[in-house]
């Protein structure tokens, strides 16, 4: 009964832990500009996040070695450190952008400069990393991103043409006035935005501070085949909302007040709380993991006590990682750099910077060594390989993709 | 790598403006300027619309319509900054002029209006937005 | 010495023909106790790669020719005793 | 104790691999391994001892990186030698995912750093011994 109740928390955790900055501002950006043309994405970067996820899970459950320590052992020292620069970059950028995030959604709610919120924002986010045990703060802040569920209830309301809309998700084309480069470059922030690998990092490492053995092989699976499926909903309701409410008004959306619009126009003041209540959690959330995971890296490279599992003093060095990185974020965030372009720049560099992570995860996962008869299947293996390919290519396809569309213009 | 990705960062940053030297681009960046201020008009018309139904918090309509009015600000200064290459280029400023200022100065009122919690005159000032909405998009579609 | 010292090495033999490069160092498990470990981990071989060289990295000279030198035996799966597994490679001078 | 005579290739089975103490705890990384001639026959190479921490790291990761990681280690006294931190071979108990150790990580070189900021930063914070619920 308690393994059931254990099961289920994790499932909703997930659903609401699933939602970030990145989805908030890539989902709503593309359902704006291209309807629901590109839902396609979101269910091809689901699939892949499920695949990733679920191994790294796996292999940190079987073998107790988080996404970092295979990283290392993988690539060797070099190889290692340069994916360790260019993955912990990314991840602060992430980092920068969820706290930017947590505090647009109190400025929505207050109308009070979000940068006057950063520093406190900051404060709370380093006491919860400090204080909170790991199970309540993962939980908690899932849990409340569930409110965002009222974006997913938004779609019914707000009465759409259900024959128009599933036609432009199953029949996807590039509207009118928007190019293909723009088209694939909003796939790729898209695709970065569902699989970021600041999730695996952190969905690994959770694994470890949770005590993960291969009795606890199930939470596994339920949480990512069931808990990111039903999160990434969440996140297709976002952009079915700004493809219903924002595309026919020709808006497209740069703030988070927009986002919220169909939500105030689908169910009023109450309506609008959620939302803003479901924002603040999932990016405060957010923030968390990926401070956390900025700690994680760089630990597990060189082989430092890390995790909340034990006392701050036992792991001095992870702490100090995990200060200064949110010391940098905050500090990055208050260059009055724009938080949502900050999210857009991280999300398309996450896409890029997928294979890094995702070799090592799949090599080990198929090490009989580490992994005896929990090694990857010849189905799994085979769909993998698949995605492996595909994230290559979206890796070489990034950056002048960025170039040639100026950011996706 | 991660020097790569900074000079990467500066330049995607940096690359969106630069001297207009044609017609064609001039065109171009006169097509995304009254696209972009569509987008906070539309913006703009939403909020107003969720504000007299009261649908929304006070500080919530406010902050959205001190984001669009800036926004909207925001595009016009950048557009005004970029010399225009000739004769023709000069037209279609003058055009694209008699749209933004009208779009730029009823979203400042708005914004002073949401401010105040001032309901009542805010659909009033609203009113032209809708056709100044469709003037600009269709400005858009005409010179893109 | 350490091991990274022997790693990426180029391997030359005794007429100073190219061998490869060493991209890993076998070990068997044969030697005098050490601690608390058990038998201490002997060095058995070098694996050299025949792929790109780089000509400016240290050099090992080898006794023997490049002609005689054959593929590295597998490990088995069992741990077997030491005389059942010959040197892969070659020994360093 | 292992099975003697096993065979394992150090840069595939031994090398970057995690080090673990007798508590469980996190030590360090095998960044490089220490071979020395045996006594009575100098063509013989043993593995005695682990060498781990940036000490270690700097002289494989080469180039300036390396040197700059080297230089960081020297300042922050990781060793007072010029020698990377050792940890004798004769302490590992077991080698597989990870390199499993005898003694606690406190009574390694590896540790000092590890020291230094627990001294330094973290023991200073509020709460910093509190154990996790």
């Amino acid at each position: 009964m308690k393994n059931l109740v254990q099961v289920a928390l994790g499932v909703l955790t997930a659903i609401g832990g699933f939602v970030d900055i990145g989805d908030l501002v890539a989902s709503t950006a593309t359902g704006a500009r291209f309807g629901l043309a590109l839902a396609w994405v979101l269910a091809v970067g689901t699939i892949g996040i499920i695949i990733f996820a679920e191994m790294a899970g796996r292999v940190a459950a079987i073998s107790g070695r988080p996404v970092f320590d295979l990283v290392r052992e993988r690539l060797g020292a070099g190889m290692g450190l340069a994916n360790l620069l260019a993955s912990f970059f990314i991840t602060l950028l992430t980092l920068a952008a969820e706290i930017g995030g947590v505090a647009l959604a109190i400025e929505l709610a207050t109308s009070v400069n979000y940068l006057l919120w950063v520093p406190l924002v900051a404060i709370v986010i380093w006491v919860v990393v400090w204080r909170l045990p790991f199970e309540t703060m993962d939980n908690t802040f899932g849990l409340v991103g569930l409110a965002l569920v009222v974006f997913l209830l938004a779609i019914w309301r707000l009465h759409p043409d259900w024959h128009g809309l599933a036609h432009s998700a199953l029949h996807p084309t590039v509207p009118q006035g928007e190019g293909h480069p723009t088209y694939w470059y909003f796939a790729i922030a898209l695709l970065g935005s569902a699989m970021s690998p600041y999730e695996v990092f952190f969905f690994s490492s959770g694994a470890v501070e949770q005590r993960w053995t291969r009795q606890d092989l199930i939470i596994n699976r339920t949480n990512v085949l069931i808990g990111f499926p039903l999160g990434a909903l969440l996140a297709l309701a976002l952009m079915f909302t700004a493809a219903i409410v924002l595309q026919p008004q020709g808006v497209d959306p740069t703030h988070l007040s927009q986002t919220v619009l169909p939500v105030s126009l689908a169910f009023g003041k109450l309506g609008l709380a959620l939302a803003i209540i479901g924002i603040f959690a999932c990016t405060f959330g957010a923030a968390l993991e990926t401070c956390l995971s900025c700690g994680y890296t760089v630990a597990q490279y060189f082989g430092w006590q890390w995790g909340k599992f034990v006392k701050p003093t036992q792991a001095p060095r992870f702490h100090v990682v995990v200060l200064l990185s949110l010391l940098a974020g905050t500090l990055l965030v208050l260059t009055t750099i724009d938080p949502i372009q900050l999210t857009e720049y991280s999300i398309v560099l996450a896409a890029a910077a997928l294979p890094l992570t995702y070799l090592p995860v799949l090599l080990v996962a198929n090490d009989r060594d580490y992994m005896g008869d929990k090694a990857n299947s010849g189905v799994s293996n085979l769909l993998a390989s698949l995605y492996l390919v595909l994230l290559l290519v979206v890796s070489v396809a990034t950056i002048p993709l960025l170039i040639v569309t100026k950011a996706g213009g | 790598m991660r020097r790569a990705m900074t000079l990467l960062l500066l330049l995607a940053v940096s690359g969106c403006t630069g001297p207009v030297r044609s017609f064609g681009v001039y065109e171009s960046k006169a097509a995304n300027t009254a696209r972009k201020t569509a987008s906070a008009v539309a913006t703009a018309e939403l909020a107003v619309q969720v504000a007299t139904r009261d649908r929304t918090f006070g500080r919530t309509a406010a902050q959205t319509l001190a984001e669009a009015a800036r926004d909207a600000g925001d595009t016009q200064g950048i557009f005004d900054a970029i010399q225009p290459p000739d004769r023709r280029s000069d037209q279609l400023r003058s055009q694209l002029d008699d749209l933004l200022q009208p779009a730029v100065s009823t979203l400042e009122d708005l914004r002073t209006a949401a401010r105040r919690g001032d309901v009542e005159s805010m659909a009033r000032i609203a009113a032209p937005l809708e056709k100044l909405a469709g003037e600009l998009q269709d400005f858009d579609e005409a010179h893109r | 010495m350490r091991l990274s010292e022997l790693l990426g090495c180029v391997v030359v033999d005794e007429r100073g023909r190219l061998v490869g490069r060493v991209h890993d160092v076998r070990l068997v498990q044969d030697g005098p106790p050490i601690g608390q470990f058990g038998a201490s981990l002997r060095l058995l071989g070098l694996l050299v790669g025949r792929h790109a060289v780089d000509p400016e990295h240290r050099r090992i000279q080898i006794a023997g020719s490049v002609d005689d030198l054959g593929p590295p035996e597998p490990i088995p799966r069992q741990p077997a005793s030491p005389g059942a597994v010959s040197g892969p490679a070659a020994r360093r001078r | 104790m292992q099975a003697a005579g096993r065979v394992l290739d150090a840069g595939l089975k031994l090398l970057d691999r995690q080090l673990i103490d007798s508590q469980g705890m996190l030590a360090g990384k095998v960044d490089d391994l220490e071979l020395t001639p045996s006594q009575d026959d100098p063509q013989r190479l043993y593995v005695t001892a682990i060498l781990a921490g940036p000490g270690a790291l700097a002289g494989r990761l080469g180039g300036r990186l390396g040197h700059l990681l080297e230089r960081t280690a020297n300042r922050l006294r990781d060793s007072p030698q010029d020698r990377p931190a050792r940890v004798p071979f004769g302490v590992v108990k077991q080698l597989n995912s990870a390199v499993d150790l005898w003694v606690a990580k406190e009574e390694l070189e590896t540790d000092r750093l590890e020291q230094w900021a627990r001294q330094t930063i973290i023991a200073k914070l509020p709460g910093a011994g509190d154990a996790p619920q």
